[in-house]
């Protein structure tokens, strides 16, 4: 029957692939897992491996500066010195493996859960930390929620909450590249939740059908807050999408640091000579809470968690340094030692910023200069305040 | 009745019209297994099953459309957008789409559902978790805008915006969905929707307020009777029918009007009541109306305090009127 | 190298497609396209001829009636007896091959070139005429541009100018009739540019999810206004959209009457039976300009059309009826009068109704009774017309 | 100089400004090849090529987008939505990215962007051709908006909206994109945003207005003179950055006001500007401020003169404003 035969079509493209599934053998399989290191750290194809031990020990300080760095933070939340934190733990080789593959110069549009990134850029750590305190000393100016950092000098693009947005930014701005001769290669994280979203759709098709240099990221998670990916799309692969767009999709053990790199690698070789946009769909797990405000025992049971457990990033990554003898248990203790100095010494330093921005630096930068209003306002805050120095406690909050 | 928190009278509502009514349905992002990010679906899916009970994909357009679509169908949809701030996505549908369609079919068709959303600041949310839209959907003539500042009002008058023939925007003041507890009663109840309440009966200056803020003007208020100053205190529940005689007859009576919001000022509700006010009051009105309101900036966190207008600035605004 | 490889893989799902290609052979390509009857009105597979004689006929009428239909009004609009106009000149084999497949109390949400559709369904012409003029007795009481029917009669859901909006009301009607246990298919009609919106993503992506019964109908006819199909995607085919949704996408010769028929009806049968949503892509041709405002010289060389007028669908259909003896020369020319005096008549008693609304239908219908602002207003308004009359005349129009 | 209308004094306007500016790119839909479904980009593409004149796909929000990302790397991006009522696809991209990126990003980066939108009714395009949604602008910090009225002022205010290094939108009064014809400059001279132009001096009511319907309240200015009526006409040109000076000026001046404007009245700018004078003009307000404005209903089609706040009923405001 021809309705049979359009449905084995559909199940040709779409046959459930399972996230914890073994890589494709290619065969039959359109979108088939690309792997390089297994789960034991080894490597079957010694040509895939693309980067040298110095930058394979580079992005595992990097990996291990992001878990730390999260762990820390939620501690922190937790103790109310910050009061929100989104991490990447178990994200760490997507987040991390892509952006090591770009040129410096390439823009970096993130979702928010790539601070990661940010710090590899050479954002400092302090600084990062100034924008979680959101005090006086934070680039941010303290405006927007921790975890929603921006760093011009490194062209890392402003974080921003509402799902999706950063994507056709990403578009636009390799567009303007292209126009000014400029060989740049923007990155744009987002989320398998931002699949769904209509800032996806047209993103990648304005960059496919203008035949643009963008590399698209999903960091495929498994979840987006309580939502499996499986609830979010009946496609089996995020890769799967790009065919919308006649476009590359490749999907990649998100897992395997040196997967993602290298698949990042090549789609930025791709893009730069004018071969046109690439979805990467990196599979991963998302392995703790959405952030700090969420519980996910409501919602997904321990179980489930538990395969991931020994598909940790930062393990594999560690098992192959430890096989190439590129690291030996001391050095594993000391780059942890380090970072966690880093982090401290980092911390003290922001800590000791003062905790709040000026009241006029509230009405800066809606415009290049303050309108009549903004100047107005402050006057109008600044009396109040003379008036009643209640106006500025920030204890007097609750209701 | 029972003690609830404005949440838990949202969550009761919304379980009181789903049993009683089969063509109750509530959609939004995490709003099923999870009971919604601030749990005001909570216990619905187990009740009423995954068809009435559903966890979309993250899209507020396909939320919203999907919502209206049902309504046609002759569903009574509660769609959740998880904060206010996430509504810009679903504006071509709520503004071109909701609100337009029983008038551009010619009274044909109708949409009668209750786009539930969050909203306000106070919460530590910054720009994207603390945003104030009514405005927006004021100024768009088919919606209804109703918000609650206690918990008493958000049963009630969301069991009569679901029952409500035309489309509804809920705006729920997530700043006090727990620290706002009060006496509900128990049953199936409705509040009529465009009438405002006289929470403090005054004489001398009419404040303004709904949602959270009106708990910030009632302090103010209260703090204002401390200095000698008698001020009348109102509640408008409904921005969108607006129970403009009761502000009417009240500023007749005190002849100054302080508007408390927390959205930005400029083009803001406020500037709609003080027209309006003026409209109607011109002659009776003793000192220029003002606005204590938000800032003409994005939502910031750090000094979310200082942007939100809370009592202090205005018992200012207040003794400033009193003044002139 | 792999590169290549990947980009192979995308070939073979995006190898471009030519719209005035020959259907595929199905060997190879995922989304042949299907045929039944070729412009000579030859049938290679009577078995898939799934319509009766008479349905054809009564197919036919409709079609004529269409075209006759577009034509008079364009004709109207010049003599500025309408304002404007948008028609199906060269599409009504999509628009009605699709609608008649369709059981009567299946919703059909539009887009805004199938008025043919509203009148099979039994929207009176005369009623639809005073849509156009806009005039006390239209439907929707005069407060849309001409083509912006509803018929809630015929559960004809109320067009709509804003691109692809409609697409969720449709998912949201069928989630509606499952949950109330009513077998109900939505057809949803959009143009290829509406592919290219949010909407038609997020509608499509919720109705594979949730595996609901919808027909997404892409009357593909090659443009957007000025804009060809292949500058507003980089996808070979529409169809293959489908994809990124685990949906069933099917390629249908949109100039074939009975094709579209049998590919509707079949993804009806399916989406009725639990399988799911269905997008089919329609493959047809704008052969006129985009509306009466529009003037394709300024884009479009005439000499791309030409090879489209000998695939005109009604005439495709006319030479099938007369293979088959169903219908003769005559019989042709009596279909053209009866519809050309069907539309006279309804003409007539249109442009008998009184011209202009009354002035408080301007304040009905924004909520189901008029709140203060509207009561307040219409008194404004008749107190200002009763001081001034121009405030009522329509000729004190322009500045 | 030479005698323009509207449309092509924005044409003439975009072709000065990337003659001279190569930064300055066009994108939209239609906008290339066709030249807009207007032509107010006419002949840019054949000039400029089809890499600095785009025809964008169908979706706004990635028309808005992209143009911020264009933006961020350093072009002067032009964005056209086609009607400025199918902007509701890219209120997420205007409202939550354009207008506060500067602000989140602790000003590390700037937009500067300049968003055109045919906007207004009075050519016969119902419900989705005719919208006026400045108010949602306006109401968004972070945002410029500004309207031109006259041939001159189009090409003035739209260079300078390019060079500004703020996001402006930039409304432009359809109806009159044909009928409004005048001297324009043809060097390449800005005009300052943020300054209103009284276009008629009076002494009796101030009426206020922008874009077409400044040329409604032209009329009725004259028409009310030749009743004895002494109008001064303001036109603000920009509604964000607004010239209060010059409004309050006027009304203390006049001691009356009458706002003019399409949209509708309920939170239209109209409140904003009624709220703003009453506030600084208290004591000089001899009568209630009007709004003459579109009404709280979808924009209709047949009755849509009814619906315009054209000038008798501009003038019936004046007088009733006049004798109260
Ligand atoms: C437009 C919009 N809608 C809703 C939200 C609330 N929200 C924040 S994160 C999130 C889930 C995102 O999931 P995904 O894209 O998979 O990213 P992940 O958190 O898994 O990295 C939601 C719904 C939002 N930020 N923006
Ligand atoms: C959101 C939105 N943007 C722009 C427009 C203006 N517009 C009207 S029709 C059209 C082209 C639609 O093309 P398509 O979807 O292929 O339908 P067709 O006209 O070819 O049937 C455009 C851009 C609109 N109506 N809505
Ligand atoms: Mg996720
Ligand atoms: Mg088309």
């Amino acid at each position: 029957m021809r309705a049979e035969r359009e449905a084995a079509r559909v199940e040709r493209v779409g046959a459930p692939a399972s996230r914890e599934s073994a890589p494709g053998t290619g065969a039959g399989d359109p979108f088939p897992l690309e792997r390089v290191v297994d789960e034991d750290g080894l490597v079957a194809d010694e040509s895939r491996v693309l980067l040298a031990g110095e930058e394979l020990l580079r992005l595992h300080r990097a990996m291990v500066l992001d878990r730390a760095l999260d762990e820390r933070m939620i501690t922190l939340q937790r103790q109310g010195r910050i009061g929100f934190y989104v991490g990447a733990i178990g994200e760490e080789a997507a987040v991390l493996g892509a952006a090591a593959a770009m040129a410096p110069t390439d823009w970096i549009f993130p979702c928010y859960r790539e601070h990661g990134a940010a710090l590899l850029r050479g954002m400092p750590l302090a600084a990062f930390l100034c924008d979680l305190l959101g005090n006086a000393a934070a680039p941010g100016k303290g405006r927007q929620m921790p975890c929603h950092e921006a760093w011009r000098p490194a062209r890392y693009a402003s974080v921003s909450s509402p799902i999706g947005t950063q994507i056709s930014h990403a578009v636009g701005a390799a567009w303007a590249a292209r126009i000014q001769g400029e060989e740049m290669v923007p990155l744009v994280y987002f989320g398998d939740g931002a699949t769904s979203s209509g800032e996806f759709h047209v993103g990648l098709n304005f960059a496919a059908v203008r035949h643009l240099p963008v590399i698209f990221a999903c960091r495929n998670n498994g979840w987006a807050i309580s939502l499996p990916t499986d609830r979010q799309t009946a496609a089996a692969t995020v890769a799967q999408k790009a065919v919308a767009y006649g476009m590359l999709g490749v999907r990649v053990d998100g897992n395997d640091v040196v997967a993602v790199h290298a698949a990042t690698r090549r789609a930025r070789a791709r893009a730069a000579a004018g071969g046109g946009p690439t979805l990467l769909d990196l599979v991963t797990y998302r392995m703790e809470g959405h952030s700090t405000s969420d519980d996910p025992r409501a919602y997904r049971a321990a179980a489930v968690v538990e395969p991931w457990r020994r598909r940790d990033p930062i393990e594999r990554l560690r098992r192959l340094l430890l096989r190439r003898g590129l690291l030996d248990d001391a050095g594993v203790e000391r780059v942890r030692a380090e970072v966690a100095a880093e982090i401290q010494v980092a911390l003290a330093e922001a800590e000791a910023r003062p905790p709040r921005p000026p009241l006029e630096s509230l009405f800066e930068d809606v415009y290049a200069e303050p309108l009549r209003q903004q100047r107005e306002q402050l006057a109008e805050l600044a009396g109040a305040v003379a008036a009643d120095p209640r106006v500025a406690d920030p204890r007097h909050a609750d209701a | 009745m029972a003690a609830l928190n404005l949440l838990q009278a949202v969550n009761d509502a919304l379980r009181t019209e789903m049993r009683r009514d089969p063509r109750v349905v509530v959609l939004g992002e995490d709003v099923g297994r999870f009971g919604g990010v601030f749990r005001a679906t909570a216990g619905l899916q187990a009740e009423f099953g995954e068809e009435r009970v559903v966890d979309t994909p993250l899209a507020e357009g396909g939320i919203v459309g999907a919502a209206l679509g049902m309504a046609l169908q002759g569903l009574r949809p509660v769609p959740e957008i998880q904060f206010a701030d996430f509504a810009f996505p679903a504006f071509d549908q709520i503004l071109s789409e909701v609100a337009k369609y029983r008038y551009r079919s010619g009274g044909q068709f109708a949409c009668p559902l209750v786009i539930r959303m969050p909203y306000g600041g106070g919460i530590h949310g910054g720009h994207y978790h603390s945003q104030s839209p009514e405005a927006h959907f004021i100024h768009t003539a088919g919606l209804k805008v109703v918000v609650p500042a206690t918990p008493r009002d958000a049963k009630g008058l969301l069991l009569a915006a679901i029952r409500d023939p035309d489309p509804v925007v809920f705006l729920e003041p997530k700043r006090v969905y727990r620290a706002a507890r009060g006496e509900v009663p128990e049953g199936d109840e409705a509040l009529p929707l465009g009438q405002a309440v006289v929470t403090r009966p005054g004489t001398q200056v009419t404040v303004v307020a709904w949602g959270a803020m009106w708990h910030e003007a009632d302090r103010a208020a209260r703090e204002a009777a401390a200095e000698g100053i008698d001020c009348e205190v109102i509640d408008l529940r409904s921005l969108q029918p607006l129970d403009l005689d009761t502000l009417v007859a009240s500023v007749d009576r005190t002849g100054r009007l302080v508007v408390v919001h927390e959205a930005p000022r400029t083009c803001g509700f406020g500037a709609e009541l003080v027209a309006l006010t003026q409209e109607r009051c011109f002659l009776r009105l003793e000192a220029p109306a003002v606005r204590v309101t938000g800032f003409d900036t994005p939502f910031p966190y750090t000094l979310e305090n200082e942007y939100l207008p809370r009592a202090p600035r205005i018992l200012d605004a207040i003794r400033r009127t009193v003044r002139f």
